[in-house]
């Protein structure tokens, strides 16, 4: 890795020679009812449009990648025959700009599963080849859990990543094109006083995080527990909403449904996400449902984050972005959760 | 000349609500002319009673589907006027420019779709689409445009989200609202064709003298819709406040709305009571195009609310860039002000399409509606619609109509009144 | 313009081929016709489909016991099990059940109409693992659908297999699915044994359990290499499979040489959709065809 | 009246157009409205249908229809009869808007035990006949329930075109909630305002929560609803039950919840 340091104010800079391109970024959304700010992520149209500094955004910046509703063809129908049409909705390079690296670890994740794996997804993988990335450092929150999934630092997966420094920004370079654009820029080779204040930086990030995760054999814990009473109980509070699923960077499920159009000649196959918490999530026809219970969809969100895609990836689904919990109506967060699944080890000590 | 007829229609068509026409002509005279309202009544009046004040606006909207709107705003302003609250500007802007869309969506809806195949010789307007496909494009793009702005400004076409007490939850898009200005404008040229049409329509020459009552204008080139002193062509000016000397309700065998009467035994409410108590208040382009159909204040011919009709939509859409300029102009301002319940009464004049809408509630200190009256204007209407009948088939009788003309002229009248029937028994 | 990020079209020529390729397959679908529909019983339906385009006829290959999405435009998508035979490549036999929405409108077209096939997906009855055994096929209901494929396959290499029974049971004799055929698999030295939960008008067969029949079978079988020398495949509702299988542990049979075919929801058949997920394992990928040990590991799949 | 006959054939299957009459019980015709407000596709959707009686939109009848969409809910005697008699004209019948589906607004005036007051309190002494408010299949079986206060129109079109098609016309299970989120919306509760998304049927699209209102709850309650959590909530967030309830018991859709929450002789009763 290639490590850069320009002084802050060149930033603007940065964003102006990208901003030929569309530029996502964190965004004021509005403000609480106790004037807490709230951020989402949303086209920008100037640099004064970023809100940098945010803590975490209500929801991820998944609409760019995964949209919530989704063509995956439409169909033009004659009386005997039918074509079919394909578009993956990629059109042109888009930059995200200011994810933390939770969100880029979330990324990194959904393409093992979404570009890696047999039948890779197109729609994805158009948008996501198409993405520009320029990540910055975070300043936790106190639902942020990144730490314990292991995701609260980032390698890969992006084209530039910034961490602030006192009055600069120190840039780990992971493109040439990012190369090329920080050429265009007042910048220099990282010595080694900024590689200090860079150790400097993450340590003090990392006293921020205080929310955390055990998740030292986990996936154990979990297939012993699968009977547990904790269960019944996070299930009586569930709304089965979908809330979580939703906020979530790395949920992808998806349920798909035709419709014809009113002239009877043309029809869409429609991809909506879904999430695994919703009552029909497995039903299928005549009735049957495989977890008609709240308690037993939560129970399997779980079990797919934290124990199967780490079976399949040895790594969790999870990032630990606290974005599920803070925005479930019922309060139901991951470190809870799992700590209650794992109430039995505490009683054991 | 026809000495005997005899009418029964019930449930007449192209109207909102239900209504029955009877007239019956014995050796030349009028043996009985009767306008039936019988809608099922709702009794939103008692529904409201024992709710939180922010549920009037959304319950009182129910009364009426095409004028939804019109009972939010009317809502609204009971409320702000019961808690003595007065509306920022820009809240009171936006909320004519809503109030406007409304009447320009609701009069094209009851000129195209419930008045004009009459004019046209047909049933509906669906035949209309194969024999006059340009005028269903007019109506339809002028009502999309009026219901998209709807959309933008109060939330929804119908039954509005963004409007509540103290203000709005939402402000609309700016630059959308520049791209609605362009539309207004162009809309322009569908408003003046759909006057070159009317021009053709062969209205019948039938008139009765009539007290038409309406808001005033609060000043010179202000036509009122929110709002304002109460007036009638008969010289009767009252306050806002003072509204139920203005209606004074009864009840009648023969109905189940209410009915009102002011100086006479009936009186008109509506368009063309609007434009013949404020002509001089138009919008000049829209008095101009009043004046090439024929209509100068004051009018008594009932059918000329049509026209009336027509002329409110220019005047709205002329006014609405206005009110889009001056709000373009500014910066947004905070959409919400507080509010603070205090107990006491709140009134509301509101012109809708159908006419000068009154709500009444009163509050404990908590906020909580203790009693509720709503003055519709079709119940304001329902006795002048029955006497205009009753002149009519008289008329009639003296042109020497047949049965089907007088029939078809009787539904033709209660049409141009565009009575909201439910909402009248709401 | 020159900051301007070049576009990158997935699909272009310029990609590898590998990855161009697969980027095409994830939403293609071959067009095929229904050549012919027969009614089987009162909800069944055997349709008869062809892969319109020749070379992509003749390249679609399969393995018993894998299914395909079906695709009716605008109408909906589902999966369903390949009931023919693998050496009849893309002119395939579906024989699906009236329950929803697309099973419904299925019911209503006739030959001609154009649908769309994707797949082969998913795992199949290790039938070529089989040869040399004595091959128990046991079905319930529907499950005889996903059963037809294997049991012709192993009908085209006879020889090569030993003693094959097919135990069908039905609620009604009236349900019983593909009557045309029974002589002809007796015919290439099969025990065919029948039984339904309710006899009808003119039923002579046996009424009762399919646990009895297997009971027989298992106790005439109960010789030292019951064990080693037999393969099972069952097929019908979860809990006819589990009394079967638990049924065939206890004759010893190991549990790896037994497989089940599972049925979940699911939208897309590639490891998407999340639908079908079992635990945390896809039914789409992993399954539907797993061997009764794999099924005892999933959590929630009885 | 509209053009008559086939629409052809989809996939191979023969169209036909069904004969549709639209009907008016007690409410504020706005859902009918709804389907006239749908302008840029409106000669196309009623190019789907033989329009054979809609009383609001023409003048000629006719009682031969295979669909009838019935709007309003029941509160007078004579309607009854009238939907009886429609339901024995129709083969399919579909209960528009929430009026028809929960009793709408209208069963606001259930609330009170004594008609004889609310007649009061709005007519005076002048007699006048009424009776409880009632969804329409309190009366006869029905076919399909399009829910709202008011209709989505591309709802309506999606159903409308599903049943034309012969296609198994289905409603959201989840709540406003998910659409609620998938619009990226803040939600009401950080505003400190209550809503019903969290038990409300989905399919509106979040109408009122996108445009910052809370849900009124008009779709009636979404099947796996919590509403034991969302009275948790609700208090969580310092809002009074009371307007919680004041917004469960506005559509009908979640009458026995009310009378559930509210106990007996809770506060709110407006026994006069
Ligand atoms: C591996 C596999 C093989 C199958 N083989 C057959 C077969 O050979 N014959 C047959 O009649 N049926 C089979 N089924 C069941 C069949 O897929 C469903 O009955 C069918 O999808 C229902 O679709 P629908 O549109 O009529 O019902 P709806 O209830 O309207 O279904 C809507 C959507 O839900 C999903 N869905 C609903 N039920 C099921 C289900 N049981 N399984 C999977 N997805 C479902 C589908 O994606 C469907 O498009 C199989 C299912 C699986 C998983
Ligand atoms: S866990 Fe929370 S957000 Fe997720 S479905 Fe349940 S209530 Fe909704
Ligand atoms: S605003 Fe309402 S619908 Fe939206 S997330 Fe919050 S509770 Fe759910
Ligand atoms: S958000 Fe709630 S009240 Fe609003 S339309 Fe949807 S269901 Fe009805």
């Amino acid at each position: 890795m290639i490590f850069k340091v320009f002084p802050a104010e060149e930033l603007a800079a940065l964003y102006e020679l990208l901003a030929v391109n569309p530029i996502v970024g964190p965004v004021l959304k509005g403000r609480d009812k106790k004037d807490n700010a709230l951020y989402d992520f949303a086209l920008t149209s100037g640099f004064a449009d970023l809100a940098l500094d945010y803590g975490q955004t209500m929801h991820s910046a998944k609409k760019f990648f995964l949209p919530h509703r989704e063509d995956l063809c439409t169909f033009t129908l004659s009386d005997h025959d039918w074509d079919k049409h394909v578009d993956y909705g990629a059109y042109q390079h888009t930059v995200l700009f200011g994810l933390h690296p939770c969100d880029i670890n979330a990324l990194n994740k959904l393409d093992k599963v979404l570009m890696e794996s047999v039948y890779p997804n197109p729609f994805y993988g158009a948008k996501r080849s198409n993405m520009f990335i320029v990540g910055h450092s975070c300043s936790p929150t106190p639902s942020c859990f990144c730490r314990s999934m292991a995701s609260d630092s980032v390698i890969r997966g992006f084209d530039l990543f910034l961490t602030r420094l006192d009055d600069s920004y120190f840039a780990e370079v992971n493109s040439a094109k990012a190369y090329h654009l920080l050429e265009k820029i007042k910048s220099y080779h990282a010595t080694d006083r900024d590689h200090k204040l860079f150790r400097h930086a993450v340590s003090e990030k990392n006293k921020k995080i205080t929310a955390q995760v055990d998740t030292s054999d986990l996936t154990k814990i979990l297939d012993m527990e699968f009977h547990a009473d904790v269960w019944q109980e996070w299930g009586d509070k569930c709304l089965s909403c979908g809330t979580c699923a939703n906020v979530c960077p790395t949920c992808y499920c998806y349920g798909v449904e035709e419709e014809v159009d009113l002239d009877l000649r043309h029809a869409r196959k429609e991809k909506l996400l879904y999430s695994c918490n919703l009552v029909d999530f497995a039903e299928v026809a005549g009735g049957h449902n495989f977890r008609p219970e709240s308690h037993t969809r939560l129970k399997y969100r779980y079990y797919h984050k934290h124990r199967g895609f780490v079976e399949a990836y040895e790594e969790s689904l999870c990032v630990g972005c606290g974005r599920c919990g803070n925005a479930c109506l019922a309060d139901i967060t991951v470190p809870e959760v799992i700590a209650s699944v794992r109430g039995g080890d505490n009683n054991g000590k | 000349m026809k000495l005997n007829c005899d009418i029964d229609i019930k449930h007449l068509t192209r109207v909102e609500g239900h209504g029955n026409i009877r007239i019956r002509i014995e050796n030349g005279k009028v043996a009985e002319a009767q306008w039936e309202v019988v809608e099922t009544p709702r009794f939103f009046e008692a529904m409201l009673v024992g709710k939180h004040y922010e549920n009037a606006p959304y319950i009182c909207g129910r009364i009426c589907g095409i004028c939804s709107i019109g009972h939010t705003l009317a809502s609204i302003r009971a409320v702000e006027n019961g808690f003595a609250i007065t509306p920022s500007e820009q809240t009171a802007k936006l909320r004519l420019l809503l109030k406007h869309m409304e009447t320009l969506q609701s009069h094209i809806l009851h000129i195209y779709f419930l008045a004009a195949p009459d004019f046209l010789g047909v049933g509906s307007v669906l035949p209309l689409t194969e024999s006059h496909p340009e005028v269903v494009q007019q109506a339809l793009r002028l009502k999309l445009l009026a219901n998209d702005m709807c959309d933008e400004v109060g939330g929804r076409r119908l039954h509005p989200t963004r409007t509540v007490v103290g203000g709005f939850t939402m402000l609309p898009d700016r630059y959308r609202l520049n791209q609605f200005r362009q539309r207004l404008r162009a809309s322009l040229a569908d408003l003046l064709a759909s006057a070159k049409l009317f021009s053709t329509f062969d209205l019948p020459s039938f008139s009765r003298e009539t007290e038409f009552v309406s808001l005033k204008g609060e000043g010179e080139g202000i036509y009122p819709f929110i709002g304002g002193d109460l007036v009638s062509s008969d010289g009767v000016v009252k306050a806002e406040y003072d509204y139920l000397a203005m209606t004074n309700e009864y009840m009648a065998e023969y109905s189940t709305s209410k009915l009102s009467k002011l100086s006479r035994k009936s009186m008109a409410v509506g368009a063309l009571a609007r434009l013949n108590n404020n002509f001089n208040e138009l919008h000049p382009q829209a008095k101009e195009i009043s004046e090439d159909l024929g209509l100068l204040a004051v009018n008594h011919n009932p059918y000329m609310n049509n026209v009336a009709q027509l002329v409110e939509c220019v005047h709205v859409v002329l006014d609405s860039i206005v009110l889009i300029d001056e709000l373009l102009s500014s910066d947004w301002q905070e959409e919400r002000q507080p509010v603070i319940p205090q107990a006491g009464k709140g009134i509301a004049a509101v012109e809708v399409p159908r006419g000068i809408l009154y709500h009444c509630l009163e509050f404990d200190d908590e906020g909580s509606i203790q009693r509720a009256d709503c003055v519709i204007p079709t119940s304001q209407n329902h006795a002048n619609i029955m006497y205009d009948i009753e002149d009519l088939a008289r008329w009639c009788v003296a042109q020497g109509k047949n049965d089907r003309e007088t029939e078809l002229l009787a539904q033709m009248l209660v049409r141009a009144y565009d009575p909201c029937i439910s909402c009248s028994v709401h | 313009m020159e900051n301007k990020l070049e576009f990158i079209d997935l699909g272009a020529t310029d990609q590898p081929e590998q990855a161009r390729q697969s980027v095409h397959d994830f939403e293609y679908s071959h067009k095929a016709e229904i050549t012919n529909v027969y009614p089987l019983t009162a909800t069944e339906k055997l349709y008869q489909i062809q892969i319109c385009d020749p070379d992509e006829r003749h390249n679609f290959t399969f393995h018993p016991g894998q299914f395909v999405m079906l695709e009716l435009p605008g109408i909906g998508e589902g999966p369903f099990s390949i009931s023919s035979s693998p050496i009849r490549h893309g002119d395939l036999e579906l024989c699906i059940r009236g329950v929803g929405n697309m099973t419904n409108f299925l019911n209503r077209v006739e030959r001609g109409t154009k649908v769309g096939i994707s797949g082969p997906f998913g795992t199949h009855f290790p039938v070529e693992n089989m040869i040399g055994e004595d091959i128990l096929l046991i079905a319930g209901g529907l499950g005889i659908v996903p059963l037809r494929s294997p049991i012709l396959s192993v009908l085209e290499n006879r020889s090569r297999y030993g003693q094959v029974d097919i135990i069908y049971g039905a609620r009604k004799p009236s349900e019983l699915l593909f009557g045309y055929q029974y002589e002809m698999w007796k015919q290439f030295d099969i025990n065919l044994e029948i039984i339904v939960d309710e006899a009808e008008q003119g039923w002579q067969g046996p009424v009762g359990l399919i646990t009895e029949i297997l009971k027989k079978r298992i106790d005439q079988g109960r010789d030292a290499d019951f064990r080693h020398k037999t393969s099972a495949i069952v097929c019908g509702p979860p809990i006819m499979f589990k009394f079967v299988c638990d049924q065939l542990t206890h004759a010893n049979l190991p549990m790896e040489k037994m497989f089940v075919s599972l049925e979940r929801r699911m939208h897309c058949g590639r490891g998407k959709c999340c639908r079908c997920n079992i635990g945390s394992t896809y039914t789409c990928l992993k399954g539907p065809v797993f061997d009764y040990w794999s099924v005892l590991n999933l959590k929630e799949a009885i | 009246m509209s053009i008559q006959g086939s629409l052809g054939t989809f996939l191979g299957v023969e169209m036909a157009k069904p004969k549709v009459g639209f009907f008016e019980l007690s409410s504020c015709e706005g859902c009918q409205l709804q389907l006239l407000n749908n302008e840029a596709t409106l000669l196309e959707f009623l190019s789907l249908l033989e329009v054979v009686y809609f009383r609001e939109g023409m003048t000629e009848k006719s009682n031969d229809y295979d669909i009838a969409f019935v709007e309003g809910s029941i509160t007078r005697d004579d309607e009854i009869e009238r939907l009886k008699e429609i339901r024995h004209n129709a083969k399919i019948v579909v209960a528009l808007g929430s009026c028809a589906c929960f009793g709408g607004v209208n069963q606001l005036k259930n609330r009170f035990h004594d008609l004889e007051w609310v007649k009061k309190e709005v007519y005076g002494d002048y007699p006048i006949s009424t009776r409880k408010a009632a969804p329409i299949a309190d009366f006869i079986d029905i076919d399909l329930e399009i829910y709202g206060c008011p209709v989505k129109k591309e709802e309506v079109e999606r159903i409308v075109s599903r049943l034309v098609l012969g296609k198994a016309v289905t409603h959201p299970q989840y709540p406003v909630c998910m659409e609620c989120k998938a619009n990226e919306n803040i939600c009401l509760f950080e505003l400190g305002e209550p809503c019903l998304g969290p038990v409300t049927r989905a399919g509106c699209d979040s109408w009122c929560p996108s445009n910052r209102l809370g849900c009124w709850g008009c779709r009636g309650p979404a099947p796996a609803a919590n509403f034991k959590q969302l009275k948790e909530i609700v208090k969580r967030y310092n809002i009074p039950v009371e307007r919680l309830l004041d917004r469960l018991e506005c559509f009908g859709g979640f009458q026995n919840i009310v009378t559930d929450m509210r106990g007996s002789g809770g506060k709110g009763e407006n026994e006069t």
